[in-house]
């Protein structure tokens, strides 16, 4: 089902869109960010914490900015360190790179920008390394691709579930229920003071609120449970996690080499929601999605968040304007049409007349605009009350309008919403009505014609009309004012404010980032896609 | 598994519940304290009224989510277990035929003002229930359903006449526990029309009786929601061939 | 919203369903029951009830059946008696009609079946009294009628909801709860033993059985609670109750008598339901849908009860042809279109694929077969369960599918079904559940519109074809044979079968019933309508 | 209206609530058995089990009505009532001038890890909340809402450069009761960081208080789901101003 929209107001939609995204991209091709330089590290395959629980790639990085500066990068004054641990004969036993953290976090190291031939082979030996690691996430890559040969999944939308008990093993049989339950999904969510910790914390977690921490232990034990459920059910369940906050880089990198298969990914959502530095959330954003890009790693952008703060009618076309501006940096950062979950969600005040003809509105306008991706449908959150009869309601609506408007990834709604973390039971009931609704209403769409000139197609013209207007204003003013001036979702950010601020730096002449150097290599087209749109 | 648990939210142990009543006063923060006292004497605590809305001017409706104190005790749960082998309807022929030599006479209906005759038809009709035939359908059976709405007497009354092995009573509503005193006034009746010895085997089923009640109402046996034909034929078999009765 | 229907066809299953109700409607005027006269004596006034209980109407019929038959009516033998009593001088009293039952019990009174001039002036007295009764029915006609124009209810679908406490004092906050919550109906639910009795309880009660007993006082309390609440709302609230059982006749008149606004009314579902021989619910039914007629009654049948029994899709065409039947009965009993609230009802398994759509089709085809009746949709039961969760969202598919077929009358669905007569949040759930449906989706039916080779359509026109096709059956057979066999919800019912045949009379040369004789004389067209299709 | 009532469900004293909760247990007889054990240790009896449902093979969901026999007593009901009076912005502001000849100086934060400020926002923002604006739209306040997640020495510092009259603390979060302990250390903070007679009024709010804890968390006042700003500004007035604090 598609609404008709005037091919040139769309043209110019995205033209504005990208010319709005000019400054900011030409800022963060001239940054680069300390998550950026860890996630470099860990590419290289650099793990572990030392005793209080601070990651090596905090440590050495650390270690290095102190003395020399992060202007360069991390790679080459730490290779260039380890070519002469190399040369004085230090034991590097088994992981030579561990060795030099655990040494430079000693202060035994004396760190230098190497010039000239050390240059030149610290640069080469971080290459190396680098595509070491890049290796390993292309062939977690390959091995999604094998078991969803295997097992494939060929409905759509699919179900995603979240899981958010905040301790890793009551985490696995809930998700591993949900699965059973018929998620095609599950996103653990992370605890809630993650996102402004600038390290992330290492091994099995059981201590977060509302969420568990993000880890790449954390990671492999989720993914190997799914794997495990995923053979049992014929049917491969994806992992999802967020690749947000101040270690965005960090996160999408381990995403990547532990096989997560999505990651909500917003180029804005940091700096609106956590109040991290607008500069530091692009050029963190940038990196990852590169990463994002080469994992086949689909991204889910947090356009619905807005509707969570600013009204869902008002502010209709501020999703669509965030739409896409996120579609234009995913592209810049080579991410295709079919790794775009792009958000949007139901949150209309269900007390407003026509409200449930308004979101197929929005819904379809999404739907038409990006013909390709496969779209993230959120469930309503803020006019959900402690009424968890009304709140199933509401879901079954927005389970209806999901299927209506062919939705790819449809975020199942919880009766609780309004009151806890969703129970084992709340997902359960969740899956039931999400079943009910594609089984008994999922071919209506084939009934179901909105009239050109009908209530549903004019009010999404409409929406794309203020969306180009808004556009013209954020290309004309630019975007971080826009930012600054609470656009999107009432929050005002400017970009001289906001957390990790102090963890951006710019790059020098010669800076050296290894990763994105492998990553701009060409290489053969990928092959495993979306849910199809 | 463990003999001791306790509720499940998201975290083994939490003890997390939901509960919904209305209590017979107006909304205010008066009656958020009231349903948050009585979801406190149930055990909850704390208790978090996450849901009030008024119902009228003398009514309000809640929502509570609460950690609930009680334990359960797998030892101690009192459940009526399927006693008897669940037999095909091959065997329960076959036994009918060898041991009682005639067929098993069953007499089935609906008494008191009941007209819910979709349960007792979907054990005795042939259409049966969940891909299950129902007695009818076996050689071994002859089955007399009266249908609904059958006054006690006259279920009496047939069931003498047709030398009935087992009488079957169909009860769904509940309202101000009908089918309590409907099954009350059928046993009483039966046991003042016949000698002990030669009275039918008296089941009573439906969605919503407490299968442990038999005793207490006077009957063998107690069918509750979901009794497949083959469980209650299986049980007749038992209880009047397997133990040979008459 | 309507699909496109062959109108040969169309004409074709009307003229089949007139001719095979033919022979029925034939019998139905060669007879006469103890419930029609009895119900004759109630409209000419005669109320209250002997120390057992027992009705005067039911003691002055009794004792004229007992001596001279009720072949040639009650009336003659009666109002014959009357005027013995006046020339003989015995203490009419206030309530001559009364003291005449008293005696009679008593064994005081000598009936005869009066000839000549006798017979004349008894007839004529007896007309005088039934036109007494026939007046007072006007009146609450016209009562209702200035009601409703200063409290007029405009919107449809009507919203209707049951009652069914077993005592009336509990049902009357019951009933003013709803109509606040939004309710345009309400229904008192009957006890389950009543439809068996063949008499009508006195007085008010408070020891129904899942219900509440239909009596002239219960009946009168409920109407001046619901004026109240009408004038409290300014929307008048319409009282429903059932008009069905061995005492339909004597319950349409007391209908009539105390302004109830609808009734369940339905030609077969006492003889399927409620094992009540075929002739005597086929004779009581024409009688009391003439009073009713009278009454500016809207009429509910019962065609969804057959889905309780039999399977939705298999059986629904049986649906179609007891509407098509119900359409012809009424129509000869003198009731119009906007009278008839056709019923039919959501209970196709929700497991299957497509339910929905299923739901729709059928829904849309009673829509389009009958323009001008105000179709009475009913919700889920048979699939209802104890998961009220899953039962609420059903009900809000069943709400969708009313508003979107523009259904007249729709009885609100209860999460409880499976469990318990409703409680009072129950309904107060249901009636947030229709309001959020109504209001956010309400007008969708704009945007929809049923491809004519599409899914839904055929589907109707397939029902309509099968319908056509078992009224060729049964107008070959005979509608007696048919019912027999088991063609409605499966239940076999021979026409010489059934409780209450001994209550049918064959009526003698000469019979004389002064209630219908009145009805048929001219009077002006009604001004009130249903809910606008 | 009677000092002791009982649940409502379609009739008078009925006492009918619903309950649904999940078992760590497979579904089987034993498994409804034990949901109706825990029911009956609620004091619902009878339990009706009118729905169970495995999910996967280790938990199983009920639902579960019947009639508790637990009192709800009115007069034992605990309830945090307004205990001072509701003002209009204009008196707000009179008072506030004519008795501290200053405006009144607001400190508002979500502390912790906690990043839901539309809720602090509700209060404090012009904007405001059900229709009324918040108390930066009074003349007489002073705001400075710090926004989300600020950790607690942030938040006294500010407290103590700005010369807070009052803190408002919102908390949102609670699972594992997060709200409880951060409110727990943000009143230690405070008895530490001031002396007795100088510490700020201390607020905190968030839907999920319980609102008669306040003691408990040390804290002078909590306020509850739907708080509307006009209640928050009587509150302040009539606790700092009339009393006539400083
Ligand atoms: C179908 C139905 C009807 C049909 C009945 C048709 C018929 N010929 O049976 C019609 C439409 C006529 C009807 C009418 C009424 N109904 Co009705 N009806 C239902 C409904 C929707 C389904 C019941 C059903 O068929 N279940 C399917 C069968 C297969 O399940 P079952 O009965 O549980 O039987 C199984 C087991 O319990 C067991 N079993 C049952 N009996 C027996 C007997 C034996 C011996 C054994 C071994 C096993 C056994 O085996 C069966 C197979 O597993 C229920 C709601 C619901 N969804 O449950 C309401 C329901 C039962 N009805 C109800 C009511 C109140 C009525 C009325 C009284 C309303 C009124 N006042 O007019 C009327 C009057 C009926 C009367 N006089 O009794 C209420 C009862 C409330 C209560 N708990 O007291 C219910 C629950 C609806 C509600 N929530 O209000 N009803
Ligand atoms: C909007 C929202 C968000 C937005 C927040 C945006 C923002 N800037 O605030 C976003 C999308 C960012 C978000 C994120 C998360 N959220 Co959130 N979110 C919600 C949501 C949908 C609505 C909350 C809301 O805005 N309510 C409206 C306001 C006006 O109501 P209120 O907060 O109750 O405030 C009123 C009163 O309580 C009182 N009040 C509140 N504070 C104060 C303070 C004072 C001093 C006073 C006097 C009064 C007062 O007055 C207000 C007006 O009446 C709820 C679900 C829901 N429907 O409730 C979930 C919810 C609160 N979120 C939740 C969670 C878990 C999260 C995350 C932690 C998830 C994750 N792991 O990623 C994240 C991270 C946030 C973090 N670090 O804290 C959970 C909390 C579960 C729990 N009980 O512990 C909820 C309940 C959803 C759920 N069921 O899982 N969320
Ligand atoms: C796009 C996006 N990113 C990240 C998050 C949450 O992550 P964090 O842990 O950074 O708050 C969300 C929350 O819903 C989101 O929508
Ligand atoms: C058409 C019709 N008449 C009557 C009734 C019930 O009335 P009774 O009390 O006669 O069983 C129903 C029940 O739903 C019905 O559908």
């Amino acid at each position: 089902m598609r609404v008709a929209l005037d091919p040139v107001q769309v043209a110019r939609a995205r033209g504005l869109a990208a010319s709005a995204a000019q400054p900011v991209l030409a800022i963060t091709r001239e940054h680069t960010t300390v998550s950026i330089e860890r996630a470099v590290l860990r590419m290289a395959g650099l793990e572990g914490a030392d005793a209080e629980g601070i990651p090596w790639v905090n440590r050495l990085v650390d270690a290095v900015a102190e003395q020399v500066g992060l202007q360069h990068g991390v790679a080459l004054p730490v290779w260039d360190a380890l070519a002469a641990h190399r040369r004085s004969g230090v034991a590097g036993g088994a992981d030579p790179l561990l060795t030099l953290a655990q040494r430079a976090a000693a202060g035994s190291v004396q760190f230098r920008i190497p010039q000239g031939r050390a240059e030149g082979s610290a640069r080469t030996a971080a290459l190396r390394a680098a595509r070491g690691g890049v290796r390993r996430v292309d062939r977690q890559r390959a091995v999604r691709e094998r078991l969803l040969a295997r097992h494939p999944v060929e409905h759509q939308p699919w179900v995603y579930l979240i899981v958010a008990t905040g301790d890793i093993h009551e985490d696995v049989p809930q998700a591993q229920a949900a699965a059973r339950g018929g998620a095609d999904v599950i996103a653990v969510i992370r605890s809630t003071g993650q996102s402004l910790l600038d390290y992330v914390p290492e091994g099995a977690t059981r201590e977060g609120y509302a969420g568990t921490y993000a880890t790449q232990e954390n990671f492999r034990i989720m993914r190997a449970a799914l794997d495990d459920v995923s053979k049992e059910l014929g049917r491969y369940v994806r992992l999802t996690n967020y690749a947000s906050g101040l270690c965005m880089p960090e996160i999408a990198t381990l995403a990547g080499l532990e096989r997560l298969d999505m990651m909500l990914n917003d180029s804005m959502y940091g700096i609106l929601f956590r109040d991290i530095n607008p500069i530091r959330t692009f050029t963190d954003q940038h990196f990852a999605r590169q990463v994002h890009a080469r994992a086949g790693i689909i991204i889910n952008t947090g356009e619905d968040n807005y509707l969570t703060t600013a009204d869902a009618v008002d502010a209709a076309h501020t999703v669509t304007v965030s739409q896409l501006l996120n579609e234009h940096f995913a592209k810049q950062a080579g991410l295709e049409d079919w790794q775009l979950g792009l958000g949007h969600a139901f949150e209309i005040n269900p007390d407003l007349p026509d409200s449930f003809r308004l979101e197929l509105a929005h819904a379809l306008l999404a739907r038409t605009l990006f013909p390709d991706a496969p779209l993230k449908w959120m469930p309503p959150t803020k006019h959900m009350t402690g009424d968890i009869f009304r709140g199933y309601l509401l879901d079954a609506f927005f389970n209806l309008a999901g299927v209506l408007t062919g939705q790819g990834i449809l975020l199942v709604g919880m009766m609780t919403e309004a009151v806890v973390t969703p129970w084992l039971s709340d997902r359960d009931l969740a899956l039931q009505n999400v079943h009910y609704v594609m089984n008994a209403a999922g071919r209506l769409g084939e009934d179901f014609t909105p009239a050109d000139d009908g209530f549903i197609a004019t009010r999404a013209r409409h929406v794309l009309d203020e969306a180009v207007a808004l556009l013209e204003r954020i290309d004309a003013d630019g975007l971080l004012p826009a930012i600054a001036d609470g656009t999107f979702g009432l929050m005002k950010r400017p970009a001289d404010k906001g957390r990790g601020l102090d963890g951006v730096v710019a790059r020098a002449e010669g800076y050296c980032n290894p990763v994105t150097e492998v990553l701009d290599e060409p290489r053969p087209a990928p092959r495993v896609a979306g849910p199809r749109p | 598994m463990s003999r001791v648990i306790r509720p499940y939210g998201d975290a083994t142990g939490d003890g997390m519940v939901q509960v919904s009543f209305t209590l017979p006063i107006p909304h205010d923060k008066r009656a958020e304290g009231a349903a948050a006292q009585l979801a406190n004497r149930m055990g909850i605590d704390p208790a978090l009224v996450v849901h009030a809305r008024a119902m009228g001017p003398d009514f309000t409706f809640f929502v509570v989510y609460g950690r609930v104190n009680h334990l359960v005790e797998l030892d101690k749960v009192v459940v009526v277990e399927r006693d008897f082998p669940l037999l095909a309807p091959k065997e329960v022929n076959a036994r009918i035929k060898a041991q009682l030599r005639r067929p098993l006479v069953v007499v089935g209906a609906c008494i008191g003002t009941d007209a819910h005759t979709v349960g007792i038809d979907a054990i005795l009709n042939i259409k049966g229930f969940a891909g299950e035939k129902g007695l009818e359908y076996y050689a071994g059976f002859e089955v007399h359903n009266l249908g609904a709405q059958v006054p006690v007497p006259e279920l009496v009354a047939v069931a003498g006449e047709v030398r009935a092995d087992a009488v079957l009573v169909s009860q769904v509503v509940t309202q101000r526990d009908a089918h309590l005193h409907n099954t009350e006034e059928m046993t009483a009746a039966f046991r003042e029309a016949f000698p002990r010895a030669r009275r039918p085997v008296l089941v009573v089923g439906g969605p919503r009786f407490d299968e442990s009640m038999a005793e207490q109402l006077g009957v063998d046996r107690i069918f509750g929601r979901g009794t497949t034909p083959a469980e209650v034929a299986s049980y007749l078999v038992h209880r009047i061939v397997g133990e040979g009765r008459r």
